[in-house]
Formats: structure tokens, C-alpha cells, sequence
């Protein structure tokens, strides 16, 4: 795979066009019909979700949310390939991913309304909380390969990173300390072709970001991230090198932020519709489930009926998270330190001093 | 005169500038075509030129490195940081070269660079968008460190900060970014770097602050003389180099004085003012020097940032808990 | 009992740490094969492996983010910064995440992780060799900033600090990494992070230092003597969390309180320290709370330094004003 | 060149072989005899000064010295290449292209007895002050070259770092600037092979350091830094091409540290011997010199005499700068900002007092 998609040539893994047409037998992935029409379930509830997200933002129920709108295919392929052991390292725009670790709707909902507790997931093993400081959390998954490594796991670690991150200083020394140390680690850049407002060519002038692998003497693939099959594929190979060969993979996920950069950002200012229009028929969703429906193997039915079922079922975890118990005053202290410094309490005590001196304030 | 906000009035100061120096060069993330996350630098690109204003890679680092290398060149750069919070990749470049080349080349070459950065909490915002670590930069030798308050004064201070030899943080309140309107000239004007200014005449008590904090304060003083004390508010405007005089002046006429800072607290800007106290003014002191400040933690979360923010009634129950000492 | 240097000592706690709890992964650039540029780390790596002791690519930023990313998969990494002046490109990973990781993650995952640096003057050093930052680390939540002045504190806080589930910023006075000889027990033992210690009881003044300061402070303190001045010195230990009730308890007694810190004055350690007295101690102080500090300069190169370097004459001077004030 | 010598195959181009025979008369550079023979005397020069410097070092003279020995055909084709306005952003490690760019040595004496006045080239353009945070001054030079470019100046800068120095996110953020914003910059690497104690494969996999170029979408190549002809032709065209096409490229010197990583250093610990042998023949200087004298342009006399003529020059220098003034207490305070704040006034006074207190203090 990594031979006959060289980034040197430009070449980008592809596996069903955009009428869902496999196009490349010789790289589809080893899936069961049963796990395609899941994966295209989960995509289909991760959009949902996502587009249900803007619209409470809008209504004002939740602060700013980055949507994955476009992106499904990345996060599906990666949450598909990793076991409950292995480690994700995100950053913040793979919804599915976290969904399929274990992390619940409901603490996205809460990590976006503005608790802490939304970054626990609870039931979620070896998934980091999202990093928000760009490409800062490269560096934290080669420490995790250092680990596995060492303590000889038969893991993976996969992070992620968007392609304005790859600027960063971190994702160098990141991809070149995981170059020199080894281990099993899978570096995925969703290159939505955008950082905020900034075109992919004004960050970089290199030819495709999977060729910057060979500064790093790792290995680098090109791939079509709206195509699940293609990511599928390209992420199941590179965890089974990461892990059997202790070599490091730099997938890059080309694909199309459709949304807005967060609910925040208006694209049509740095965008035009033309642009827009041209990824519609590359839509990840779109191009599997024309899959799934030439294979006969799914329904525009049967999506009508998820889409509402899942939509109650987000409501459902979305009111959960509304209802969720008030910020108490001791939670802005108490997870800093493993003990809580006498400082700290300090400033504690004399803060609720003053909450009571204010309730009496108020009252005259 | 035009009414302007925060954000207008830092645009009107990088205009000015772009306009009256064409070696004024204003470059970070997205501030080119889409003018700036929060539209500081907005149609300034238009204006003056993709070479002039322009969006940069995804590398605090690099923009930090690039403009000292064009400020030794000639130029002067004024970049922009999206937050503060997102400065730390350059704080290499600002500790180890911005601050010193000055120095380091026995002044043969200058650095007049002005970091802008959005700072502070009250925003709702996402994690790392929030704080205020203007300490650590005025802890640097070398840094200037300016915080406006006012449309007016980010007006004349950023003009007075690009027209600077030395490089200057300029900390930029977010928080009040457009909720402070204003009548600001529309000349050119400059205020300048290192004098505070005292924004009420005062007797019983010395509140020093600066940023989002001053309109706090200003609250707070309603209930002050409501319970018949007089305030003195001071508006630091630069963070360093401080201006102890007057300080020393208030504090010795007061008495007592008050720093509030959204910081954590501890070797905080107000541990600095109190020092100054104690320093210029310790035989004038009938209270302790008190700082009323965030907690030592990280800034929570929207649903928690109301435990940490300062509020009014907090400053007023300290005004009062000093006076009464 | 054995007589260490800090030197020894340190690498005795790495090495006692190293060989009870196979969590320990000692590195940095040059911490292998060479042992570190001061031999804190040397015959570590052939005693425990090059898995477990070794040489790191010149990049702190990665050596601080990789020590994260292990820290939290269950390792207790132990990393050097060769300087503490090149520990900047480290900044954004300890202040982001090695600080808030817990915090963010509501306790379930923790950064047992150790930041070695030596810091100060006095070694006539080239730029960025000489410098005291300790006051930024200190004003970052979340973090725990540790200084000894010995080699017994050096082992005691650094077994301390490896046991320690917090991130510790562990800074090493360099200028006394040998000069200071001292029995110290071969056993392990350890020193409780956060505590102060009253290194000699005295009734006139009380004086605050850390790291190699103390050894200025009791030279002193000879001078002192001589005057008819009896000092208390308080060995602070750990920047952050500070030791109130240490300070508070001498201050009250003393009524006079001095802080001696190497670096810049302004926004410094002593800046904090009067801050506390202040607000501890107010009814007590008989004179100002002092600071004798570095200039908020650059430390200059070698030959300059004797301008920067704080002599025991200039804290005897300050301890005699102070007394007499 | 840059074809022909692609990083991707390893190659590098070298131009003599350790006799001093041509092997490349392709690649030869468009020198006189006398530029020629003007080079090995600036090398010759740089050398003898570099020799003294680490015995007056051990006298305890100066202080700590990163001996350049053996590494001195790079700086001396940087130098050579360099127009009056033409920036350099150096190192530490490249004497003989400071000197040629109008330092004196004298200044670096200064500077390594501890003044900042010997940062100060007082008689030199444009040349940067040396950079001791590691890669830190590759995005000053982006940031000059940017300058270049908005003035549309005729000029190119230049910058130095190590191999040890690629591994830092500068490094990264440097080139992939570069990359993108174009402009006249050379980015010269020197590969000595090791950063202080650790050797360049504990820095990068990748399979050279010029072929990180790949990663930047910039030129890239690697040449034998111990051929001063190889280095002189790879600056020379490098900088054509950089102020021609505003296109920076990356060069990669291979070079050997023949002396001690600083004073403070004892290479014994951390190499062979055998290792240390096997780079004799390759002697920057004595394969320059076995080319002179095959062609009459130098015999072993004029060396004895040059030697011992430099010596003294350079002795002299060594004695102008020991018998500098003394540095003043004005000087910590009145370079840190353009006009000298009220704090450091104040903090200057109250010194002034104390020292003299201390007079009478130390009298008594
Ligand atoms: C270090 C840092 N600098 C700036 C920001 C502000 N910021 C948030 S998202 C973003 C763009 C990220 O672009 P990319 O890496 O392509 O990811 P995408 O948002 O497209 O998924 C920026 C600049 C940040 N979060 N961190
Ligand atoms: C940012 C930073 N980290 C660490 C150091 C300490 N240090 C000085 S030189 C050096 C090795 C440099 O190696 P290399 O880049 O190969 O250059 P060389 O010394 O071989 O010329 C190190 C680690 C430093 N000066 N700056
Ligand atoms: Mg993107
Ligand atoms: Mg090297």
C-alpha cells in the first residue's frame, strides 16, 4: 500500500468513487456487510448529532462547538479500527472516534455547555481529554508509543491532528522523536483543507502533507477521507505496521470541512459557494450509502427511521446534560493538585466568607 | 470623534499606522482575509495589500521568530497571538531574543515588535481562552506590557506601542472588547507607555487595576459611596515599566490599597503593586495592601466561571473589609 | 552517611527512584551516554538501561509533550531540561497540558512527571546560562515548584517530587551543584514538598531565600552577627505551594521580614513573599517588607555579572536598613 | 545540481576527494587561484585563531569556547559567498563567516571573556549577534528574508544551524515559513554529526537532513562540508537560486567536530578513537592544501610562515581585548530599552548607594 501510494507522486488512496463505485477491489478493506452498514450507521448518528449540536448552539444552549460536518468518514474509520486498549489522542473535530471509545453524547454535551466533567468519559478507556492548544497533543501520543512499547502491549496509539496543526512546531518534533524512538503510533492529519479561515496553501508549500513522512524516516499515505473504505483501509494497515513493526504512520485524510470552523466563524467570508458545491458530491455519507444501496444493503427508509430515532435519542442525552447538577465552588479547586494545597483552601474559605457576607448584601 | 469600541479603535490605531508607515507590516493567524477572530484587523488587508497584512501558517513560533527578523531588518511587525492563551509557542522567541537583541547587541539592533493578544475570562469561553498571565511578561526584562481599558487609551496606547523602539506586549481585554463604546478622535493620537492614570480622585482607599477589571471596580465603587467611602481608581494602563510614582502619590494620601487582577494570585501583578506599597508608602499604610484576584486555579469552565470571576460585590467587600481594618 | 554534593545527591534519589519503581524513565539531551552536562545523570544509563536512561532529540517542546503522553499511559518520567533558560520551547506543553491534565481530566488522569532544570548565576555562563525564572513557573496552576539548597533537601524533595502524583518543576541551583559538601543518609528518605524551613532562629528580622541565596544569606548573616543582629532564615524550599504559616509564624515574631531571590525584583518570589507578610502579619511589621533581588535585567555575561550578583554585603546592608528603619 | 544531487538518493555532492584531486570537474566553482588560495588563508586563519583560543581557554583566559576545528570550509564558503549586504544569522559555530563578514576577532574574544560589546560587530553589516537557544534564529532569518522581499533588495540571507538544531520545532517552523512566503534565504546545516554528546541518529530517521527539504516544498541538498569547493559551488548556486526565484533551499553540510563539543566538554566519554582517526584524512584544510600545492599555488613554508605570522596577530588582538575597559554598572541597565525606565533608574540609584556604603563598610 505504502509502495504503490507514494506521496512523492501525489498518489491518494481510493476506494469507491462518488457514486459509491469500488474502484480499487485490490484495497477494500476486509469487512463484513453487517460492519459496513454500521459504520455507516454510526457516521449517520455522529451527523446527526453534529447538525443537532449547531442548532442548539444557535438556540443558545450550549457555547461554541467545532461541527465535523464532512468529516465523518475519518472518525468512523478510526473508532472502527481501535480496540478498547489502544489509545486515542484527539484533537477536537472526530466526534465519532470518541463515540465509538466509549465516550457518551451526553459528556460531549456537558464538555460544550461548559463542565469540566464533559472531558471525563467515564466509561471510555485510553482516550485522552481534547486538546484545544493546536498539534500540542502529537507529542503526548509518542509518549503513549513510549509506553506501550516498553511495557511491550500489543496497542496502538492514534492521534489526530487538522492540517493548520501540521505547522506547528509540535507536529515536527512529534513525527521525528516517534521517527527516532519507534513504536506503535499512527499519526491521522484530517486535511479539511482549512485552519479557521486559512487556505491549506498558506500553510505549507510541500506537495501533500503525507510526503513530510520522509523527513521523519516514517512511513506517510495519502488517502481519501471521504471515502470510508479507503480510510478504513489505510488506518487498519497502518495500526497492524505501527504495532508489528514498531513503525510510526502518517496518514493524511484529504477531505472538506463542510460546516463552519466552529459556530463562531462565518466561511462565507474566506469561501465561495462554488467551492462549497464542488465537495456535495464527495460527501463521505452520500458516497457509502450509494454504496450500501446498490449492494442492497440499506434503505433511504431505513435512514428515515434511524435519523428519527437517533434524534430522540440525542434530545434524550441532550436534556440529561441540561439537567446536569449546578458547578459546585469546590470543583474549580479540587482537581488540581492530588492534595489540596493549604493555599488553595485558603482561598476557598475566604471566597465562601464572602459568598455569605453576599447573600446578606443582596438581601438589604 | 466617532464612537468606537475596543476592537474599532485598535483597527483605527493599525490603520493609522499601515497609512503613515509603510514599514508597519501586520501579520497572524486569519487576521488577513477574515480580519481577525474577533475583527481587530478587519478590511485592514484590504486596504493595504496582501503583502502588508496577511494571514500565517498555524506557528506562534514562527511568527514570533519572523518578526524579530524583520524588526532587526527594519520593518515593524505587529503580530497577532488569536489568544493569549495560545501564545506559549512563542514565548521562546519573546523571552530569548524579542526581549533581548536590544541589549544583546549593545543596541546596534532594535526589535520594535508589538505582540498583540486577546486575554481574560468572561467570555464563555473553551479552555485556554480565558486567561490572564500578564505577569509572567512583565517579569521579563526587556517587555514592555501594555493593557487598555478604554477605546481611547487602546487607541493611543497601540499607536504609541507600534511607534515604540522596544517590543510590547499589548494585551488586549476581550472581555470589554465591545462592550465599552466611546467618542475617540479620529486623528492620530499617542498616550504614552508607562503612566497610569487615575480615573476618579478619591480619599479613603487606593484601587489599582487595569483591563476588563476597571468597570468591575467602577461598580463596585457605586456601593462604596453608597456606604460613604471614597475611592481612588487607578488604571495601571502599563504593566511594566510600572509607574510607582503614582501609585506612591495615591497610596500615600489613602493610606490603603487595593489591587485587583483576574490573575491567580499568587506572584501576581497585584503582589507587585502591594510591594510598591510597602516600598514607597509603608508609614502611610493603616491597612493591609490587599489583592483581589482570581483564584490560584485554572480558569473553569463556562459553568464554573462565575466561582472565579470577579464580581462587584467581591471588590466592594474588600473596599469595605480594608477601610474597616 | 555519605558526603554528597547536590550533584551526588540528586543522582542518589534518581537512582534509589529509579531502582524501586520501574515506572522511572530518566531523560533529556545528553542525560545517557555523556550522564548530563553536569553528571547529575552519569552511569544512570548503564545501571538501568538505555530503555530506561537516555538521550532525547534536541527539542524540549517534545521531551516535555512525550513526557505527558507517558505520564498519563501510567510512567513516571523524570525529564531534563539542560538549562533552565532552555526550557522555554517547553513552556506551552507544561503550562497546557503537564499543569492542567488533571484538572481537565477531573482526576482520572494524572502527570507524575518531574522537570529537572538547573537555574541561577554565578558560573560565569554564556547568555541564557545565568537566569532565575522561578517565579513564572510558580504563578502557573497546577504546578509545584521545588528548590533545595543542599544535598540532603536535594535528595529528600527529589524522592519528594518523584513520588509526587503532580507535576513537579524542579529546579537545581546550579552555581552550588558542587560547592556545597554534606553527610547525607544512603537510605531512601524524603522531604514533604511545601514546607519551609527555619534553617536558623534569630528575633530581629526575619530573611526568606531558596537555593544558593542561602549560602549569601548566612554569609551575611556574620555580618549580622558582628552588628548585634539576630536573623531568622527561612529556607523556603518549595516556590509554590508557598509555606504560609512558616513566613507567617516568623514575621509575627521578627516584625521584620527580608526576601532574597536572584532574579529580577519585579513580579518576583519576593514580591510574594512581602505580599504575604502583609497580609499575615500587617499589625506586626515594624518596617517595610524588603526585597533584595536581582535587576530587572538581563543577567549580563560574566564580566558584567559581579554588577547583578547579589553579595552578602548588599543583604547585610538591606538586614541593617531594615532593623534600623 | 539540486537534480542531480537529489537528497531522496542519498547523494552528495563533493567536488575534491581527500588527495585534493578533482573527482567532479562538473561542480567545480568559478574560482581565481587567488580566491582560492585567499580561502585556505581564511581557513588557515580561522583555524590558528580557533587552536589559540581553546589553549587560552585552558589558561583560563576566556570562557567557555565551542571550538569550530574542523568544520571550517562551511564558514569559510559562507563567508566567501556573502555580499556586504547580504544578512548572516548565525550560530555559534562558524568563526571564519563572522570574520569574513567584518567582525574582528577581537569582538569574539570579548565575547567569550564576557562583554556584550563583542556582539556588537561594531564594523560589520548586517550579521546577526550569535544564537545560543538552539535553532531559535532560523525564523529570524525568514523574517529578514521577508524583508529582502517587501524591498525588493538584491540580497540574500543566510543562516547556520546544527544537526542537533533540526530536531526543534523551529527548525520546522523555519523552513515550512520559508516554504510558503518564499523569499531569498539559505538554510545551512551543519552536520557535525553530533549535538554534544548525542550523535545524529538519536536526532532524526530520516534518511539525510537535506531531504527534510521535501517536507517544505523547498530546494534541498547534500554536499561534503570538509570540501571547500563542494561548499563554495552548493552556497554559491544555492544563493542564485534563493534571490532569482525567491526559493530557499536547505543545505546540508556533512562535517565531523574535530575538537570538543565546548571547552567544557570531553568528547572522550561519548566517541572512538578510531572514529575520531578515520576523519583526519578528510581535513577540510589539508584536502584544500593537498590541491594547492599539487598546483603550485602553496608549499608548507608559506604555511609555517602564515601560521606564525597569524599568531601574532591574533595574540595581539587577544591582548586588545584583555586590556578592555572594565564593564561599567551603566551597562546592565542602559541597552535593555530605548529610553530607560524610571524602575531601573531607580534600582541603578539605590546600587550606587550601596556600593558606596560598601566602600566604607569593607574599610572598616
Ligand atoms: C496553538 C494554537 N493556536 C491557535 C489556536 C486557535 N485555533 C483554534 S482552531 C484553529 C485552526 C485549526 O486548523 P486545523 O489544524 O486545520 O484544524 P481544523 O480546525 O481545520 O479541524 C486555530 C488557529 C489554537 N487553538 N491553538
Ligand atoms: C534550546 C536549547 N537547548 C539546549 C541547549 C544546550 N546546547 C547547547 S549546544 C547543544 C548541542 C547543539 O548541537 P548541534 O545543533 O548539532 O550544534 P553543534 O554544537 O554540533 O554545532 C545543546 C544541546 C541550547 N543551547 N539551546
Ligand atoms: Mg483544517
Ligand atoms: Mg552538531
Amino acid at each position: 500500500m505504502f509502495e504503490k501510494y507514494n506521496p512523492l507522486d501525489n498518489n491518494m488512496l481510493q476506494v469507491i468513487d462518488n457514486d459509491g463505485k469500488i474502484i480499487n477491489k485490490e484495497f477494500f478493506p476486509n469487512l463484513s456487510d453487517d460492519q459496513i452498514v454500521k459504520a455507516y450507521r454510526d457516521m449517520l448518528f455522529a451527523r446527526t448529532a453534529d447538525l443537532m449540536i449547531v442548532s442548539y448552539q444557535r438556540q443558545g444552549r450550549i457555547f461554541t462547538y467545532p461541527p465535523n460536518y464532512g468529516q465523518e468518514a475519518i472518525a468512523g474509520a478510526i473508532g472502527a479500527n481501535l480496540k478498547d486498549d489502544d489509545w486515542l489522542v484527539p484533537a477536537f473535530r472526530e466526534m465519532g472516534a470518541y463515540l465509538a471509545k466509549g465516550a457518551t453524547l451526553k459528556e460531549l454535551f456537558l464538555y460544550f455547555m461548559g463542565y469540566e466533567d464533559g472531558s471525563l468519559f467515564k466509561n471510555a478507556k485510553n482516550i485522552f481529554p481534547m486538546s484545544v492548544p493546536i498539534a500540542s497533543q502529537l507529542t503526548h501520543a509518542v509518549g503513549v508509543a513510549y509506553e506501550l512499547k516498553y511495557n511491550k502491549k500489543d496497542n496502538v496509539v492514534l492521534t489526530v491532528v487538522g492540517d493548520g496543526g501540521t505547522s506547528e512546531g509540535d507536529f515536527h518534533e512529534a513525527l521525528n522523536i516517534a521517527g527516532v524512538w519507534k513504536g506503535p503510533v499512527v499519526f491521522v492529519v484530517q486535511n479539511n483543507q482549512y485552519g479557521i479561515s486559512t487556505p491549506v496553501s498558506v500553510q505549507t508549500a510541500s506537495k501533500n502533507i503525507a510526503v513530510k513522512s520522509i523527513a521523519y524516516g516514517i512511513k506517510g499515505i495519502k488517502v481519501d477521507g471521504n471515502d470510508y473504505f479507503a480510510m478504513y483501509k489505510a488506518i487498519n494497515e497502518s495500526i497492524t505496521i505501527a504495532k508489528k513493526e514498531n513503525m510510526p504512520v502518517l496518514i493524511e485524510a484529504l477531505t472538506y470541512r463542510k460546516g463552519a470552523h466552529t459556530t463562531s466563524d462565518d466561511p462565507t467570508k474566506y469561501r465561495t459557494k462554488e467551492e462549497e458545491e464542488s465537495w456535495e458530491e464527495k460527501d463521505p455519507l452520500l458516497r457509502l450509502k450509494k454504496y450500501l444501496i446498490s449492494n442492497k444493503l440499506f434503505t433511504e427508509k431505513e435512514e428515515e427511521k434511524l435519523i428519527s430515532q437517533y434524534k430522540k435519542e440525542i434530545d434524550r442525552q441532550f436534556i440529561e446534560a441540561e439537567n446536569y447538577p449546578k458547578y459546585p465552588l469546590d470543583d474549580v479547586f479540587k482537581y488540581l493538585y492530588e492534595d489540596m494545597p493549604a493555599d488553595l483552601l485558603i482561598q476557598k474559605n475566604n471566597h465562601e466568607k464572602f459568598l455569605k457576607w453576599k447573600e446578606n448584601f443582596v438581601k438589604n | 470623534m466617532k464612537v468606537m469600541t475596543i476592537v474599532n479603535a485598535v483597527n483605527d490605531a493599525l490603520d493609522i499606522k499601515l497609512g503613515d508607515d509603510r514599514n508597519v507590516i501586520v501579520y497572524g493567524e486569519d487576521v488577513g482575509v477574515e480580519g481577525g477572530v474577533f475583527r481587530v484587523t478587519e478590511n485592514l488587508q484590504k486596504k493595504y495589500g496582501v503583502e502588508r497584512v496577511f494571514d500565517s501558517p498555524l506557528a506562534e513560533d514562527g511568527i514570533m521568530g519572523t518578526a524579530v527578523g524583520m524588526a532587526v531588518a527594519g520593518l515593524r511587525p505587529v503580530v497577532e497571538m488569536q489568544f493569549s492563551g495560545f501564545a506559549y509557542p512563542a514565548f521562546n522567541q519573546i523571552i530569548s531574543h524579542a526581549s533581548r537583541m536590544r541589549n544583546r547587541s549593545r543596541g546596534k539592533y532594535t526589535t520594535p515588535i508589538v505582540v498583540r493578544m486577546p486575554y481574560g475570562g468572561g467570555i464563555n469561553a473553551l479552555e485556554h481562552h480565558s486567561e490572564s498571565m500578564e505577569a509572567i511578561y512583565g517579569h521579563i526584562p526587556g517587555l514592555k506590557v501594555v493593557i487598555p481599558s478604554t477605546p481611547h487609551d487602546a487607541k493611543g496606547l497601540m499607536i504609541a506601542a507600534i511607534e515604540s523602539n522596544d517590543t510590547v506586549i499589548f494585551m488586549e481585554p476581550k472581555r470589554i472588547y465591545r462592550a465599552i463604546k466611546q467618542e475617540v478622535s479620529e486623528d492620530k493620537f499617542s498616550i504614552p507607555i508607562g503612566k497610569a492614570k487615575v480615573l476618579s480622585k478619591g480619599s479613603d482607599v487606593t484601587v489599582v487595576a487595569y483591563g476588563a477589571m476597571i468597570r468591575e471596580v467602577q461598580k463596585a465603587m457605586i456601593m462604596a459611596k453608597n456606604a460613604g467611602i471614597s475611592v481612588e481608581l487607578i488604571d495601571l494602563r502599563t504593566i511594566y515599566p510600572i509607574d510607582r510614582e503614582t501609585i506612591a502619590e495615591s497610596v500615600k494620601k489613602t493610606g490603603r490599597v487595593i489591587t485587583v487582577v483576574e490573575s491567580p494570585g499568587s506572584f501576581s501583578v497585584a503582589s507587585e503593586i502591594s510591594q510598591i506599597a510597602n516600598e514607597e508608602a509603608f508609614v502611610y499604610l493603616e491597612a493591609p495592601p490587599k489583592r483581589v484576584t482570581g483564584f490560584d486555579t485554572i480558569v473553569p469552565l463556562p459553568k464554573g466561571e462565575h466561582h472565579y470571576i470577579i464580581s462587584p460585590e467581591k471588590i466592594f467587600y474588600e473596599i469595605e473589609r480594608t477601610v474597616k481594618f
